[in-house]
């Protein structure tokens, strides 16, 4: 089946050391920007920026360092896979403790 | 006769007069939660003799020597559809109604009796509102909403009345709540049924329901002389909780009368219900619950206070009308044992604060 | 019941082939040191029965104190030790690893058609995790043992137990890492080995199954890894992220460890819902019914497995509102296993059917897992979970699907498949008895604990109200018949190892890719590569392998 | 009753794999190069999805607690020196970077490139764990590794603490400043899994330069540094998401 297919299309595709350089750049810059802004006072977004920065940095390990964007579909599903199950894990356990203080029992 | 044993009769005869199958229906939930599992069990019935019968008559029909050789059918869509939305409709019937019964248990009504369950390893202590204490027992009129508030002082605990089908886990650092109605007089079982360590077994205990008048005899022969209130209140003075929490111009600390049941506006910003849990919270962690335009200098009482004094203190302020009570404490070390009621005539409100003396107050 | 399918080779000529995967190489070293996926299902095979007759073992003498109201043959405390060392041999070192580890390490390369599993090392490391961790466990029992119960609920197991808890829970979380690595090797098995033409919908559904349940495995172990590392921490340091007086909160403790430990339950059942699909088919000549609806129902359990854990709390303070939508998903999670059961009922119809044992262990999984899955829907509804939680009843319902299903299909699968593991039949009659009386045994130990847990008769305790005597009395004496039912197949199954009838290669005229090969199989597998020309249970197919064969000898 | 006949037909339609030239590093279960590579790399990504729900609890954990004890959190916090943790931060980034290169170099056979970047992954790995160590050295000197010996006094005395004093905290009622030990124990236990795992790369690092010194993994057999890089890159992910959840997002008490 596809899988057969899928085993070329993975064949390696070997990333050039520019783009390394650029997505390593990329990260110091990003780092550099989320030390930045956790020195600026911004109340409920000074979390929501950091954890988007980390985001994006994470992101661009995984599609670059980690070759995610040039591999199978099998393996970007593993990823969503992981990222689904994580999200599940936190959301669904921290919505009994947000609605916990919901309403009077 | 002669060819049973005296052993094996005595155990048949131990089984036909002690032998139970199924619990007394002792509240007013109680016939409802069966109703429901009823028609579970129907439903399961139901479901397990059609796959049983099915199975059955296929083996018979279609068994090697009826019928040697098979048909190949690949499915059908239909039957899929049939299995898929049959069970899920029963099942979402179950879930509602189940949903329901479960707010009904939780949701305690607003007359309800409240009574205190402190659960450690390896007893239940019930704290009744007229100062009554009980150990592994509890003792509770017919035909009343009793409310019980429970907390574990370790690990967790679950109270569970099989007669009255609550349960309800008693939780370290939280009060939870459930409350029922009995409707029947006589003596229930009551189970530890959450596994809290080595005599887990033994934590178990007896639910009396009394006749109203039974329940007054009860309350009159079993009181400890001081009101669960006057217990609070004793305390309160002796931690000196009204060295703030008075009615002077510069008191440090809210005001506590009239605050059980109100929203408070907190200094964090939103406001909040003070219930049960947020009084015994605000007693152990105060700095996460300051009222609005008070400084965050309340000390924890974390360590310092058991749960039945927490209990206690909750009770006193929760009965708290106005500050007259407060106030006298302030006047008077010696605490009036014979005290009246549980409450201080809400005459108190307009009394004028009296001068302290000043080595009540610490600090 | 006289008409069989079987059908041995002739027995004065047949010989169990000289070269296979068990003579390839002889000595202890050789089995320790293997990478062949039938040598370490073998080893697993051996090693899960060890650790079975344990548990075994403390299930008798738990029900032995329960014969009477009091507390006479032991103390609480040993009562309580004896119980949790049930609880965490029998879920952790049996019942998890039970199915995949033995039937599914042994058949899935062979189903699929390739040589070995993916990582033939990984496989081996995760056996030696096992039986490290097994042997752990078996330590604690004799140091003293542990009394916190199976689920190491905090606080008690924190700050209120002084037993040994560390080791227990090292135990579990090494045993944790040996099931990973085998979840993590079928699914790359899976995907990456199947021999060509093997399609994704040609794969047996004893395959779908454990693809099911190794995704539970490697997303859910993680979780309650580090749940126990906090709980070990929690224990030497101090640290208080589940202590109460130091501002955590205990109930979290309990969502990280039914995050795994509720998919954990779908981990044990699904591999023995893949047996079943084999023995039914085979049995009955047919096709299994809507196949791609029983392959994608056991994905549907994995996938909402992940999303039902908290209704293990609905009692336990947990929000209201998460108690109603975790109720309302574990309604979902139980139709696909209707479907399951509705399937293979239907595959039934029109068939041809015959009786042998793996048949009779089937129609008792089926009859048992269908009341075990029911009273789950009992404890899955919110209002009725009140009643019956934390009470015999849950036990009576665990039981009905871990031991009525789950060790049904597993005794169900070493049947089916002794042939081809050893060569040899197993003997007809005495086990047909055998599965019979672990029916009856079954029935008489575990349904007297649903009426106990109707009655309020809680779980984990010494000792009982006398009321409760006589169904407690029926569950000791049907738990001695049970004992006899699960002694048999040992004593005979070794017997057959020398005794047995040669099987040949296909004793059950099945149609899967491991019948296909020689029994036992080549180290191998197969002398070439196969190539799946046909869909799965596919008896047309093989009816016409057989005329060809016919005409080729003829 | 011979061996099946399904086999021996559906040999002959098999494509040929059997006369390619195997390399040695196939191993013998595998039908080619390509399937034990692929093979591998799907189980270095499953085995990556077992760690991140091992963290997933531990962010769980964390995310709960940040919420209901906010100021003992931020007090906690401003305990960290950014400078170590960016300068941390830089190093495991680096240290991504060369791996990243290493894998570059294997998969282009340069020898002498792949031993360059592993001992440059090796040092910055070594470097960062030295960090580290310094950081958990400050803590153990004040006390604050939750346990028996966990002391309250940089939050309630924060005129006494140095670092408190810098981030101008004032001192926090005790009950929350109690609390700041549920902060400092999911900081031991997350920066303590992330530093375990670092010691186990670094260990396996060291293991891999002595054989890419001899050529290993330079002769087209890429995949052990391939899917070592994975992991290494996965906890340089990992460190990304704790360094902004424990050094940064708290600084401000007003949130």
């Amino acid at each position: 089946m596809t899988d057969q297919k899928e085993m070329h299309e993975s064949q390696h595709h070997i990333v050039s050391p520019v783009t390394y350089a650029i997505v390593f750049g990329a990260l110091l810059v990003f780092t550099a920007l989320t030390v930045g802004a956790s020195y600026v006072e911004m109340g409920i977004f000074n979390p929501i920026a950091a954890i988007l920065i980390a985001c994006i940095k994470a992101m661009i390990v995984v599609l670059f360092f980690m070759h995610v964007k040039y591999s199978s579909k099998l393996t970007k599903l593993t990823v969503f896979c992981g990222l689904f199950t994580f999200l599940a894990l936190i959301g669904m356990t921290l919505a009994d403790y947000i609605s916990r203080a919901w309403g009077q029992w | 006769m002669d060819h049973i044993s005296p052993v094996i009769w005595q155990f048949l005869v131990k089984w036909m007069t002690n032998f139970a199958l199924f619990p007394p229906e002792a509240s007013k939930v109680a016939p409802q939660m069966d109703a429901l599992l009823f028609f579970m069990v129907l439903v399961s019935l139901v479901g397990l003799t059609i796959v049983i019968l099915l199975v059955t008559s296929f083996c018979i029909l279609y068994s090697k020597e009826r019928h040697p050789v098979a048909v190949q059918i690949e499915g059908s869509t239909l039957l899929e559809a049939t299995w898929t939305i049959i069970p899920l409709g029963l099942f979402l019937v179950m879930f509602v109604w189940g949903a329901l019964i479960y707010f009904r248990v939780y949701t305690p009504p607003a007359n309800a009796m409240n009574i205190y369950v402190v659960g450690k390893q390896w007893m239940w202590k019930a704290e009744h509102p007229g100062g009554q204490h009980e150990i592994n027992s509890l003792h509770i009129p017919i035909g009343k909403p009793i409310q019980l508030t429970l907390i574990s002082q370790d690990v967790f605990h679950s109270f569970s009345v099989p007669a009255f089908r609550v349960k309800r886990e008693a939780i370290p650092g939280r009060y939870t709540s459930v409350w029922f109605e009995a409707t029947q007089t006589g003596t229930f079982h009551l189970f530890c049924t959450q596994y809290c360590g080595t005599n887990h077994s033994q934590m178990i205990g007896d639910i009396v329901v009394l006749t109203p008048e039974d329940y007054k005899k009860w309350l009159a022969e079993s009181t400890s002389g001081m009101s669960l209130a006057q217990n609070g209140e004793r305390l309160f003075a002796s931690l000196s909780c009204n060295a703030c929490h008075n009615t002077r111009p510069d008191a440090r600390g809210p005001s506590l009368a009239n605050v059980y049941g109100s929203k408070l506006a907190l200094s964090s910003g939103g406001t909040v219900l003070a219930d049960d849990a947020y009084l015994r919270e605000s007693i152990l962690n105060p700095s996460q619950h300051i009222t609005q335009g008070y400084a965050p200098i309340m000390p924890t009482y974390q360590g310092q206070v058991s749960e039945e004094g927490v209990i206690a203190l909750v009770e006193y302020i929760k009965n708290l009308n106005s500050n007259y009570r407060i106030d006298q404490t302030l006047n008077t070390t010696d605490l009036l044992p014979e005290g009246e009621g549980k409450t201080a005539p809400a005459a108190g409100g307009t009394t004028a604060p009296k001068a302290a003396p000043q080595g009540m107050v610490k600090q | 019941m006289s008409a069989t399918i079987v059908s041995l080779p002739d027995q004065s000529t047949a010989r169990i082939p000289k070269v296979n995967f068990i003579t390839k190489e002889n000595g202890l070293l050789s089995w320790l040191l293997t990478g062949d996926h039938k040598r370490i299902a073998i080893l697993y095979l051996v090693s899960l029965t060890f650790f079975f007759f344990i548990g075994g073992a403390l299930a008798g003498l738990i029900r032995l104190e329960l014969l009477t109201p009091q507390t006479d043959l032991m103390a609480t405390d040993t009562y309580n030790k004896v119980f949790t060392m049930h609880g965490v041999i029998m879920v952790f070192f049996f019942l998890v690893p039970s199915v995949p580890a033995t039937l599914g390490n042994f058949l899935i390369p062979l189903m699929i058609g390739a040589k070995d599993l993916a990582l033939p090392k990984i496989n081996l490391l995760s056996w030696y995790l096992y039986v490290a961790g097994g042997l752990l466990a078996i330590y604690t029992m004799a140091t003293g043992g542990v009394d916190t119960g199976w689920t190491f609920t905090t606080p008690l197991s924190t700050h209120y137990v002084n037993t040994n808890v560390l080791t227990t829970g090292l135990a579990v979380f090494i045993a944790g890492f040996s099931s990973i690595f085998t979840g993590l090797n079928f699914i790359v098995t899976i995907h990456k080995m199947r021999c060509p033409g093997m399609t994704w919908f040609r794969m047996p559904l004893f395959v779908w199954a454990h693809y099911a349940a190794s995704i539970l495995m490697v997303l859910g172990t993680p979780v309650v890894a580090i749940a126990i590392v906090l709980v070990a921490l929690e224990r030497t340091i101090g640290i208080g992220v589940f202590d109460p007086t130091k501002g955590g909160d205990p109930l979290l403790f309990q969502h990280l460890f039914w995050f795994y430990s509720h998919p954990a339950v779908y981990i044990m059942i699904l591999p023995g819902m893949g047996v079943i699909s084999e023995t039914i088919s085979t049995f009955s000549r047919k096709r299994v019914f809507g196949y791609t609806a029983v392959a994608f129902s056991s994905v549907a359990i994995a996938v909402f497995g992940f999303f039902v854990w908290a209704h293990h709390m609905f009692i336990m303070g947990i929000s209201n509102y998460a108690v109603l939508v975790f109720s309302l998903l574990t309604m979902l999670v139980a139709v696909p296993s209707a479907i399951k059961i509705f399937n293979w009922t239907f595959t039934l119809y029109k068939g041809s059917i015959t009786f042998e044992t793996p048949m009779l262990y089937t129609f008792g999984f089926m009859g048992l897992f269908t009341i075990g899955g029911l009273t789950g829907v009992f404890l899955g509804t919110s209002g009725t979970d009140i009643h019956l939680t934390e009470t015999y009843f849950i036990v009576a319902h665990f039981h009905f699907v871990m031991v009525g299903g789950m060790l049904m299909a597993f005794l169900a699968g070493i049947h089916f498949w002794w042939p081809k593991m050893t060569g040899r039949m197993y003997p007809e009659k005495i086990s047909q008895l055998a599965a019979v009386v672990t029916f009856i045994g079954f029935n008489f130990t575990f349904f007297p604990q649903f009426i106990l847990g109707t009655l309020g008769m809680p779980r984990r305790y010494a000792s009982y109200p006398p009321e409760f005597q006589v169904l407690n009395v029926f569950s000791t004496a049907g738990a001695t018949i049970l004992g006899v039912g699960y002694l048999l197949p040992i004593l005979y199954l070794t017997w057959s190892l020398k005794y047995g009838e040669i099987a040949g290669n296909n004793p059950w005229q099945a149609t899967g890719l491991e019948w296909q090969t020689q029994s036992p199989p080549l180290t191998e597998n197969f002398p070439a590569t196969p190539i799946m020309d046909h869909e799965a249970y596919d008896y047309e197919w093989l009816e016409n392998q057989k005329e060809k064969e016919v005409a080729s000898v003829g | 009753m011979s061996d099946s006949t399904a086999i021996a037909h559906s040999a002959h339609d098999a494509p040929e794999h059997g006369h390619e030239e195997h390399p040695a590093y196939l191993r013998h279960h595998f039908e080619n190069v390509e399937q034990q590579a692929d093979a591998a790399g799907f189980a270095m990504w499953l085995f990556l999805l077992t760690e991140v729900m091992f963290f997933g609890g531990l962010f769980t954990a964390y995310l709960i607690y940040r919420n209901w004890y906010y100021p003992a959190f931020v007090a906690a916090s401003h305990q960290l020196d950014i400078f170590w943790g960016s300068l941390n931060t830089l190093l495991l980034i680096s240290s991504s970077f060369t791996m990243a290169m290493g894998v570059w170099c294997a998969e282009t056979r340069k020898k002498s490139g792949l031993v360059l970047c592993l001992v440059l992954t090796f040092i910055l790995g070594i470097g960062f764990l030295g960090i580290k160590t310094i950081e958990y050295k400050e803590k153990i000197e004040k006390h604050h590794v939750p346990g028996f010996h966990y002391s309250l006094n940089s939050f309630l005395n924060p005129d006494s603490d140095e670092a408190a004093k810098k981030a101008g905290d004032q001192p926090l009622p005790l009950d929350m400043a109690r609390h700041t030990e549920v902060y400092f124990s999911l900081y031991f236990a997350m920066t303590g899994m992330h530093a375990l795992h670092m010691i186990i790369g670094i260990a396996i690092l060291g293991f891999m330069i002595y054989r890419a010194q001899a050529g290993a993994y330079t002769a087209g057999h890429v995949t052990f540094v391939e899917n070592f890089g994975l992991y290494w890159h996965f906890v340089d992910i990992v460190w990304i998401f704790l360094f902004p959840l424990l050094y940064l997002i708290s600084r401000h008490a007003n949130t």
